[in-house]
């Protein structure tokens, strides 16, 4: 399995460097870092946002593989719906299964924490992986990507693809869906920040619903009204696909970057002008769920608390330390976004 | 001149008129905000993004009309259409016509079966179809097992939609032939009118030798094909194949049938009355974003727009009734 | 007493154990058991205290199953209801947000879902022509467009101070509050439909609207009083869902209004109207509830639970339709 | 070969709990018209029903032309050149006139349905029958006699050679009848056999050569109608005697109960004005259309006059709907009993009590026990033929199922009864039964409305006869005055 998305994979990590980064955390980190050990024996769950996704599948096999060859017993559960009410009957039965843990990509940033609350009350281990809850229902959150590193990597991808100037646009998942707004927000934060970016022109953000007919409706309907577009940003899976058929269909002069699944986006990257897309990015899910699992073992097994300034070793993935959220709770970062363009992408078009 | 005061009746007495009436003053104001919106490709980019409600709509307009109602069909799109999409991606088959003879013939044995249900085991149709709605789109997930199908998985089978014929989208051609065939048959032929027959009256038209049991199954698999037609379509027309697809949108199609004048309780509506009302649908849906309505207020516009015209079909029923009355004489 | 020609009418009802025992009602409570003896065998934590401890979640989708019977019975559907409860969780949070004491928080939950249910009524109970289900298809576009537009960016709200929810969501020992609400209002919703004249009205209508109406039963005032009730419950539920959420979002009652009515269908309450009891809508949805909870607990592909779901749906309403005609059949 | 174009022998046909027909014969001469009678429910319908095809009999043989035949479906006796008008309604309302006359055998083109061909043979059969409306019409928009006018012209665009016409003069005033009469006299004239289902004597008598009579699903015998006396006919219908047909008691006139003042609704009736005293028996009458079923319906707040006012024992009265009035004590026993008047799936008991239900309840709850007891009593008041208060009211026949609708009206105090036509499709007994209890009420000192197409209904029970034409008050006759003719011509005014 390619695991090389993230940044921060250190290579071959020895179980040295392990006990190494943790060895604040005393005589249970000992065990931690000893590959599995009895540690891993219980049982650990994750829940993803929807069923029938591959980027929550992938998540889900990389914190199964993790959890299985550390001995533990992993539960993947996908909600009946992508909704938080879905969410929260899945947690209620986890929480009668009496799982050690739970590492959840939320629907909803608050309406899990009644739920969480009555995990952690439990005694149950609560992470979050790729869309976070908010503070208090949570003990961390493995964070795919820093939300300023994706908006700066984006904004980036935006001016260069432009050439420098230019209108753009946004073409978003719901106006709702936090992620997307904080990725947004941060895509206007960089452009106020410095002055290369002074002859760009965001003249929309439009909102696809993450529905692929809507998506295509507002794509056409941004060309339509800004004729002298030259790139569209869509920072959503579903959205970005959308736009890019419309515009490789079209062989429209628009060009597209943004967040996408390589498997779904293959077709479109490229640098000629038959492609829409000539670059995207994305972090690797995999390693999201990798990630997720040694955190969720070093709950357990008490190496970290979640308080910031934790440091722990993510198997062989590296030393991961505990750094403060914006929203007041802890994170940890994964890596930088991933880039795929037409060097790399056939070679991850078949991982996910 | 007698004539042509009953021209002007007619138009006033059809349902169908008004409705063309109000899609004309919608495509005006429209056109008033953005110029851009009544030009040729701009229309049929909307037609191409519609079809596929477009082309539902008319097995509605069959399931309707005999009192029934289907709410299974956006999960039976969603089986069809994935099964295709796990097709190309495991190349099992690649040849696009086969491609879409397995999907129509997926979404007429899921019909096939609803119709059984419905019309041999007497399950109310609501009841049926959204036991349905489960299994199907339960059957979608299954057969995606976490896949989903993208462009570079579907080869040639995207081409379908991108091609055209005299210029016109293969989509759209797909869509305007199923519409005259639907007009043809439900006017011209004696299948159609059992189907009105049915709806207008069953036990009359038990008792003149139609088998509405037979006629019931029909209707349900006519409207199970056009699903799977639909979801080989959506298919080709996203170039992505997901099993949440459409999740959701058979209300739309029930909605724009009912705006199309077609009544719930069966007998009445029209393929005209279907096609007005799922044009009304899909302008809404294309000028939204087009004429600048905040995104977030745009489900509350779209929901406000569909209560006001049904609610202004009723009273422009009523004041036709009432006009109806004064001319008679007493 | 007898009439001119000296005929009688027998006027006592046949009672017969059989009859009890092999009705709808009786085959769900067998059903229920069964379903519980299942889950208990295939899943080692389904016990007493875990299965009430999951419950509210899925109990106040049975507040709406109550109305929603009524609607049913009826012969129309309410689709709206769970955009009313999104709306009303909503404003309730946003309630709770600004400070309001617990009690005001409570009024806003029921008071929002009631003018979404009066709303509903209104329309249709002026506008008769419409059929109910393409009405409650445009509101629930609307209440739920105007949850989206109040959430506003985020999509979402949570509770500031979770107190007085915190509150209703206490137990009795292992039995939550909301368990005995729900029994209080099966009890209440049953007995309505059941035994008084009210009920009896929802069944004549149900069964021919004109004959009611020309019997002087008031039509409209009944609809219109049944759909505020469905929108007053919606309005309950969005409390209870709350307090099982502490927040609110786009997404919040997605998908309750057809649960609530497979329940119903499910306890054989027809959707074509005037048939069914309330009775068997309760204890097929527990017996739904406990299915749920258990494939839940041995983690089944979440889809497969709904395959199933289905399948039962069908199967529930073919089977005594299948066996009815054998008897006949066999009669003949 | 056989005498008979129809013959059918040891017919026995069994539902759910009925036998409806119970070893019963049938001989129909070439160019006959065979008049079929019997009380409600002894058959005659399902009797047909056997001999299109529609039920299959149990037992029993059926032979055409002397061949036995078996039909499998309505569709082989169609072939076969019989031609039904069901009892109840067959059309279409939402379809043309045409189609509806044409449905189940378009005129088919290449697969294509000639309209333009099916229209003018529509319109020439409508001319035929010298009806009033056109080939495009709306069915549902039509009158009920109107729509018995297409269900006609179905039989006869089939060129069937045995038509079979089940109670075709319920629903159709006098002159309607004789517009029949002439048609069903030109069929018999072309060679068609006919069969003629009435409750009627006086249609037997216009048309009939012979006459077969069931009872209680059984056969009791055929006799030319010439020489047989009515007294004969009813003893083998009812299987007892009926001495009085119209039992209208002598009542004491009392004071002026309802009065109606210039009531309009746009469209549908004008300016009209009559009263009710108590004990009176007030005949409504007119043609199919003139608006008498509108007038009480605005009465009874079904519907909303534009204007006029009502008055009860004097006073002026507010009635928004039907519950209103009840209060009041005025009470609509609707014309169509099967659409307005019952529930069907209902048990009768329920049924009788719906309307007062809220009067026995105790704080909003039901008291079934006082429930089945009062629906007893009124259940054999009117002498319902039932076994139990629960049999379902669709297990009833027409006379009986009007019965039950009588009985509704009886659960309270009333002080208005109207009955729009309460003997439509009822047999002679039942009706004898229910003209027995009208006099009852009126005894008592109800004030009653009958609306009427049947002369000797009219003339026979009402104390005062009012005629109604194309929405107006045409006239109002004394029963002293009042003759066949003379309602005739004021139910005719605005033709003339
Ligand atoms: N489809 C049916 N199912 C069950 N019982 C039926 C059905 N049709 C008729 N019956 C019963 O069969 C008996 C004969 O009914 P039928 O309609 O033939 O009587 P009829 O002589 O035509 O009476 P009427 O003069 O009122 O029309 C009645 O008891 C009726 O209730
Ligand atoms: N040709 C027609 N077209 C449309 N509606 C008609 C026609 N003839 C009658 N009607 C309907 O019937 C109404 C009056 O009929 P109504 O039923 O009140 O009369 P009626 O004297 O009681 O006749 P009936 O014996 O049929 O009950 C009209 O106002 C109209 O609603
Ligand atoms: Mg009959
Ligand atoms: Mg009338």
């Amino acid at each position: 399995v390619g695991c090389g998305g993230g940044n921060n994979d250190s290579g071959n990590t020895d179980s040295g460097s392990s006990s190494e980064a943790t060895d604040d955390a005393g005589g249970d980190a000992e065990d931690a870092g000893d590959e599995g050990g009895e540690s891993g024996s219980g049982t650990y769950a994750i829940v993803t946002k929807s069923a029938g996704n591959p980027f929550n599948e992938k998540t889900a096999d990389g914190f199964q593989e993790v959890i299985e060859a550390a001995g533990g017993t992993a539960i993947v559960k996908h909600p009946e719906a992508p909704t938080a009410d879905a969410q929260v009957s899945v947690i209620q039965s986890l929480i009668s299964q009496g799982v050690d843990s739970i590492c959840i990509a939320a629907n909803d940033e608050n309406a899990l924490q009644a739920a969480l609350e009555e995990a952690m009350d439990a005694g149950i281990k609560v992470c979050c992986e790729d869309s976070k809850t908010n503070p208090d229902s949570r003990q961390v959150f493995v964070n795919q990507a820093g939300v300023q590193e994706i908006g700066q990597a984006l904004m980036d991808a935006v001016l260069d693809i432009s050439g420098g100037e230019g209108q753009w646009a946004v073409l978003s998942a719901t106006s709702q869906a936090a992620n997307q707004n904080a990725w947004i927000d941060a895509m206007k934060e960089v452009m106020e920040s410095d002055d290369k970016y002074s002859g760009l022109e965001l003249v929309e953000v439009a909102y696809g619903d993450d529905e692929p007919q809507k998506s295509t409706d507002q794509t056409q309907a941004l060309l339509a009204k800004y004729p002298d577009l030259k790139v569209i940003c869509a920072p959503t899976t579903v959205g970005i696909n959308a736009a890019a058929k419309v515009l490789q269909d079209e062989k429209s002069s628009v060009k597209l970057t943004g967040l996408g699944l390589p498997s779904e986006m293959a077709e479109y990257i490229g640098d000629d002008d038959d492609h829409s897309c000539p670059y995207m990015y994305l972090w690797n899910p995999i390693d999201l769920g990798r990630l997720g699992a040694y955190t969720s073992m070093a709950l357990v097994d008490g190496t970290i608390t979640g308080a910031e300034g934790d440091k722990f070793t993510a198997g062989d993935m590296g030393d991961y330390e505990i750094v403060a959220a914006d929203d007041g709770g802890t994170e940890m970062i994964l890596g930088a976004p991933f880039k795929f363009d037409a060097d790399n992408i056939d070679e991850w078009k078949d991982v996910y | 001149m007698k004539e042509n005061k009953s021209v002007l009746k007619k138009i006033t007495d059809s349902r169908e008129a008004s409705l063309l009436i109000v899609l004309i003053v919608l495509c005006i104001v429209i056109s008033l905000r953005s110029p851009s919106f009544m030009t040729l490709k701009s229309i049929s980019d909307m037609l191409k993004n519609n079809a596929v409600i477009m082309i539902m709509t008319l097995g509605m307009l069959g399931v309707l009309l005999i009192g029934g109602i289907d709410i299974s069909i956006a999960s039976t799109l969603a089986f069809s259409g994935m099964s295709v999409g796990m097709l190309m991606k495991y190349g099992m088959v690649q040849n696009t016509f086969v491609l879409f003879l397995i999907a129509i013939g997926i979404g007429a044995l899921c019909g096939l079966l609803i119709g059984l249900i419905i019309s041999r085991g007497k399950v109310l149709p609501i009841i049926a179809t959204m036991g349905f709605m489960y299994i199907y789109r339960g059957l979608a997930y299954i057969i995606a097992n976490s896949q989903w199908a993208s462009a570079e998985n579907l080869g040639t089978f995207k081409d379908f939609a991108l091609g055209s014929v005299l210029g016109v989208n293969n989509v759209i051609i797909v869509m305007v032939i199923c519409y005259i065939i639907f007009f043809i048959v439900m006017k011209w032929t004696k299948v159609g009118r059992m189907v009105y027959a049915v709806g207008s009256n069953r036990e009359a038209a038990q008792i003149s030798g139609i088998n509405t049991a037979n006629v019931e199954l029909m209707v349900y698999t006519v409207m199970g094909t056009l699903s799977g037609l639909c979801g080989a379509l959506a298919v080709s027309i996203y170039s992505s194949a997901q099993p949440n697809m459409l999740y959701g949108r058979e209300m739309d199609v029930i909605a724009a049938c009912v705006i199309g004048g077609v009544s719930m309780t069966g007998g009445r509506g029209s393929v005209a009355g279907a096609l007005l009302g799922s044009l009304i649908l899909a302008i809404i849906a294309k000028a939204l974003p087009l004429v600048g309505i905040e995104a977030i207020a745009q489900n509350t516009v779209k929901g406000v727009i569909i209560l006001v015209v049904i609610v202004l079909n009723v009273i422009t029923q009523r004041v036709m009734d009432k006009n109806n009355l004064k001319g008679r004489e007493m | 007493m007898a009439g001119k020609s000296g005929r009688t009418i027998a006027n006592v009802p046949e009672k017969s154990l059989k009859k009890t025992l092999f009705c709808w009602e009786g085959m769900l409570v067998v059903l229920f058991i069964l379903i519980n003896v299942f889950c208990a065998s295939i899943s080692q934590s389904y016990q007493f205290e875990n299965v009430l401890r999951e419950m509210p979640k899925y109990l106040t989708e049975m507040f709406l199953l109550f109305p929603m019977a009524f609607i049913l019975v009826l012969g129309e559907i309410d689709i709206s209801v769970g955009a009313t409860v999104c709306l009303s969780a909503t404003m309730t949070c946003m309630a709770s947000n600004k400070g309001l004491p617990f009690a005001a928080v409570i009024l806003t939950a029921l008071l929002v879902g009631t003018i979404c249910g009066l709303v509903n009524g209104l329309i249709l109970t002026n506008f008769q022509e419409l059929p109910p289900m393409i009405v409650t298809l445009g509101t629930q576009i609307v209440f739920r467009g105007i949850a989206e537009i109040a959430l506003g960016s985020g999509g979402s709200i949570s509770l500031t101070n979770a107190d007085g929810f915190r509150m209703i969501a206490g137990k009795v020992g292992i039995i939550p509050y909301v368990f005995f609400i729900v029994i209080l209002m099966a009890v209440l919703f049953s007995v309505v439909l059941a035994k008084t004249t009210f009920g009896r009205s929802v069944y004549a209508i149900g069964s021919n609207r004109l004959a009611a109406y020309y019997s002087g039963i008031h039509v409209q005032t009944i609809r219109l009083i049944i759909y505020t009730v469905m929108g007053f419950m919606a309005g309950l539920a969005a409390l209870f869902l709350t307090s099982v959420l502490y927040g609110a979002n786009t997404t919040t009652g997605n998908g309750f209004e057809m649960d609530a009515i497979a329940m119903a269908v499910f306890g054989g309450i027809s959707t074509s109207g005037g048939k069914g009891r309330l009775l068997g809508g309760i204890i097929s949805g527990f017996t739904i509830i406990c299915l749920r909870i258990g494939l839940g607990q041995i983690n089944m592909n979440p889809q497969l639970i709904l395959i199933i779901l289905g399948i039962l749906l069908i199967l529930a309403v073919l089977l005594p339709n299948l066996s009815a005609r054998l008897n006949v059949k066999k009669k003949a | 070969m056989s005498d008979y174009v129809l013959e059918l022998k040891g017919i026995t046909k069994i539902f759910p709990g009925v036998k409806a027909l119970n070893n019963v014969q049938f001989q129909l001469k070439k160019g006959e018209v065979h008049a079929l009678m019997g009380e409600n429910g002894a058959g005659k319908s399902t009797f047909i029903k056997v001999i299109t095809g529609v039920h299959k009999a149990e037992e029993g043989e059926m032979f055409l032309d002397g061949r036995k035949i078996d039909f499998k479906g309505p569709r082989d006796a169609q072939a076969a050149g019989i031609a039904a008008v069901y009892q109840h309604p067959t059309s279409y309302p939402d379809l043309s006139v045409a189609e509806n006359i044409f449905m189940g055998h378009e005129i088919i083109k290449n697969g294509m349905i000639q309209w333009k061909k099916m229209n003018e043979e529509a319109t020439a059969l409508l001319n035929q029958l010298n009806a009033d409306f056109k080939s495009t019409d709306e069915m549902g928009a039509l009158s009920v006699a109107q729509q018995q006018m297409v269900e006609i012209a179905k039989a006869l665009s089939t060129n069937a050679r045995i038509i079979i016409l089940d109670e075709p003069t319920a629903a159709l005033t006098k002159n309607e009848s004789e517009e029949l009469y002439r048609i069903v006299d030109k069929l018999r004239d072309d060679g068609v056999s006919i069969i003629f289902i009435s409750h009627r004597f006086e249609d037997m008598y216009r048309l009939a050569t012979r006459v077969t009579v069931f009872r209680d699903s059984q056969y009791i015998g055929t006799y030319d109608v010439d020489g047989i006396t009515n007294a004969d006919l009813i003893k083998a219908m009812v299987g007892r005697e009926i001495k009085d047909l119209f039992p209208k008691p002598e009542v004491k006139i009392g004071a002026e109960v309802l009065k109606v003042e210039g009531l309009s609704r746009m469209g549908y009736y004008k300016n009209v004005s009559f009263s009710v005293h108590a004990g009176e028996i007030i005949g409504l009458t007119g043609l199919v259309g003139a608006g008498r079923t509108e007038v009480v319906e605005s009465i009874c707040g079904i519907t909303r006059p534009d204007e006029g006012k009502v008055y009860l024992e004097g006073k002026p009265i507010q009635i928004k709907q039907p519950s209103d009035a009840m209060k009041q004590g005025i009470i609509l026993l609707p014309e169509d009993r099967q659409k307005e008047g019952l529930i069907m799936s209902w048990g009768l008991g329920r049924n009788v009590v719906l309307p007062t239900m809220g009067k026995y309840a105790k704080n909003g709850f039901n008291d079934e026990k006082k429930e089945r007891e009062i629906s007893k009593e009124l259940l054999e008041d009117v002498d319902t033929k039932a076994v139990t208060i629960f049999d379902p009211a669709s297990s009833l026949s027409g006379g009986n199922q009007q019965k039950v609708v009588v009985a509704k009206a009886l659960g309270q105090e009333m002080k208005v009864v109207i009955m729009d036509e309460p003997t439509k499709g009822v047999d002679v007994g039942a009706k004898a039964e229910i003209y027995q209890i009208m006099g009852d009420l009126a005894k008592k000192g109800y004030a009653i409305i009958l609306i009427s197409s049947e002369m000797p209904e009219i003339l026979g029970m009402s104390d005062r006869i009012i005629v109604m034409c194309g929405g107006k008050v045409t006239g109002e006759l004394s029963r002293g005055e009042a003759s066949q003719e003379g309602i005739l011509e004021l139910a005719m005014e605005k033709s003339k």
